[in-house]
């Protein structure tokens, strides 16, 4: 029903310059694009007016000038929808990333744990990560531990126990349970095995 | 997170079997066994698309099979008991075996072309805490990831952990040389000869430190040649060998 | 220049689910949508249908249906431009063998399966694949079966659906749709067949 064909495309630099915009995490400058782009500098100005005064006009997006560079944004009109949904995606199924995912898995077999001992054993940093767990009420603040620091420690909490459908934290897979995936079945040839 | 496929060589010895049959080099209704090897090492002289970890893979199942036959000749046989999974392994089963097989290739190859496509269109993303995603509730993975660590951890500390020791396959030994290490080695076969124009073995031998360095040389030459990457020849008997590009 | 201002904003609820998107870290189903946006499903529908069909026409960028939700993502076209962008290094490339993509279809179809029943169809032992496709997240373990050994389950992921550019698993032709495409492949594929 809109299909009426009337729109006219971006021209194909400025369909660029938007799908590098897009998948930017940072302000791109116009040398940069480009350069990755392959035009004059003048003509990458050029279709960056070209979107920004699309988005303007018909879109939920706009072009945002920062610190030298340029940034895709959503529109200031957007503004509650977005908000809104930020708040809802926080309560939705939630994903984890392979990084929020290890720090659970020390924070639910190495329980209370502080921040400096999930580090340790994941060889990163993981404050946001465990930000992140936080919001999302997997774990919890469970005290301090004493001594130098005196640093905070995390523990899993119910609604980590039921999200993972556990009566308890004992009930976690151990090593022997796990040997079948991780050792790719040393021990899965049949039945006999005696050390148990 | 982006995937790379390897479309090169086959995934295993029934994806080579179809092959055999889709060419018309061999008839899926009546394979024997004499018969399957007599064409698949004509295939191999032939061919470039089969790596190292196929033909072993095939020749495991060649000696499956075998062992089934034998069986079935010699049912009183000491120490020759099924290994479990293997009782399929009759005459007819090659055939049923490459009806079952068949739509999941497709489907593999369907895969691809879906995951190429895909892969065309990128969307946003935050590069250090992307994809992959995990379900929450995925306990396995959970635990997986915990006891990995563990396992990298103790590694670290100098412990033996056995945590990704691979098993043998049930009764017969793993023949599986590191197709990896035979490739990474030709690589560098290839360069040090291309550098040089030819050389001679026992100076690559002189390259070679270990035992295992040395076997796995020989079996980059040996797959070198079969390529035709490079020519070996002998100017004198029990003289040194040459090698050239 | 390109100021004609001849083109048609799109409607305002379309905005308002593109900003959504643009914001969205992973693909958003239109329950959710609807529910944030305040309108009704049918609507953010057409809405979505809107805003695919100008990306199509007009834009770098496109929408993906995937995992029962929708995403924004660069057009398919810009695909050359955008990877010389993005540093290779920070989209980690996984390497996948063909055998893993082939016990990956087979973990696909037959889901929930135990690991002998991908060797049984590929005629091979397969834990090591099982382990990388574990370990990328393409597969998990879902549970065991009930009976004798107790094998462990596997089935596919929402990041395997994302990789795959599918919305579901009901995505895939099916076997016998396969079995179709092969039996009418074949006749082309070599002229030596002779039951036509």
């Amino acid at each position: 029903m809109s299909g009426s064909g009337a729109e006219r495309p971006l021209s194909p630099v400025a369909r660029s310059v938007e799908a590098v915009l897009f998948v930017a995490v940072q302000p791109v400058g116009v040398r940069e694009l480009s350069s990755v782009t392959g035009v004059a500098e003048d003509q990458v100005a050029r279709a960056l007016e070209e979107i920004n005064l699309r988005y303007r006009n018909c879109h939920g997006l706009c072009l945002l000038n920062i610190a030298g560079g340029w940034m895709m944004a959503t529109s200031p009109e957007q503004e509650e929808v977005v908000a809104m949904f930020r708040d809802v995606a926080l309560t939705q199924k939630i994903r984890l990333s392979k990084a929020a995912l290890e720090s659970l898995a020390v924070a639910a077999y190495a329980q209370p744990v502080t921040r400096s001992e999930i580090e340790e054993i994941r060889g990163v940093r993981c404050e946001r990560v465990l930000e992140t767990l936080l919001r999302h009420g997997l774990i919890r603040v469970a005290g301090r531990r004493k001594g130098s620091g005196t640093p905070l420690l995390y523990r899993t909490t119910d609604s980590f126990l039921s999200i993972f459908g556990l009566g308890s934290i004992s009930d976690l897979p151990t090593l022997e349970e796990m040997q079948e995936i991780l050792s790719s079945g040393d021990e899965s040839s049949d039945g006999g095995d005696d050390e148990r | 997170m982006t995937l790379d496929v390897e479309l090169e060589g086959f995934s295993g010895p029934l994806d080579l079997l179809c092959h055999l049959v889709e060419t018309g080099e061999i008839q899926a209704s009546n394979i024997s066994v004499s018969e399957l090897i007599r064409v698949y090492s004509d295939f191999l002289l032939r061919t470039e698309r089969a790596g190292i970890n196929e033909m072993a893979e095939f020749f495991s199942l060649m000696a499956r099979l075998l062992l089934g036959k034998l069986k079935a000749l010699l049912p009183s046989l000491p120490g020759l008991e099924t290994p479990p999974g293997d009782e399929e392994l009759d005459p007819g089963f090659l055939e049923e075996a490459l009806i079952r097989y068949r739509p999941y290739r497709m489907a593999a190859a369907y895969l691809g072309d879906l995951m190429r496509s895909r892969e065309r269109s990128f969307i946003r993303g935050n590069p250090e805490e992307g994809p992959p995603w995990y379900d929450l509730g995925d306990l396995y993975s959970l635990s997986m990831v915990w006891w990995e660590m563990v396992g990298r951890k103790k590694d670290r500390t100098g412990h033996k952990v056995q945590l990704v020791e691979e098993a043998g396959w049930d009764g017969i030994p793993v023949a599986t040389p590191d197709e990896e290490q035979v490739e990474s080695r030709m690589e560098e076969l290839r360069d040090l000869i291309a550098g040089r124009g030819s050389m001679l073995l026992s100076e690559i031998i002189g390259f070679s430190g270990t035992r295992q360095l040395l076997v796995v040389t020989f079996l980059a030459l040996l797959e070198m040649t079969r390529l035709g990457i490079i020519h070996i020849s002998q100017e004198e008997l029990f003289g040194d060998v040459r090698i050239r590009s």
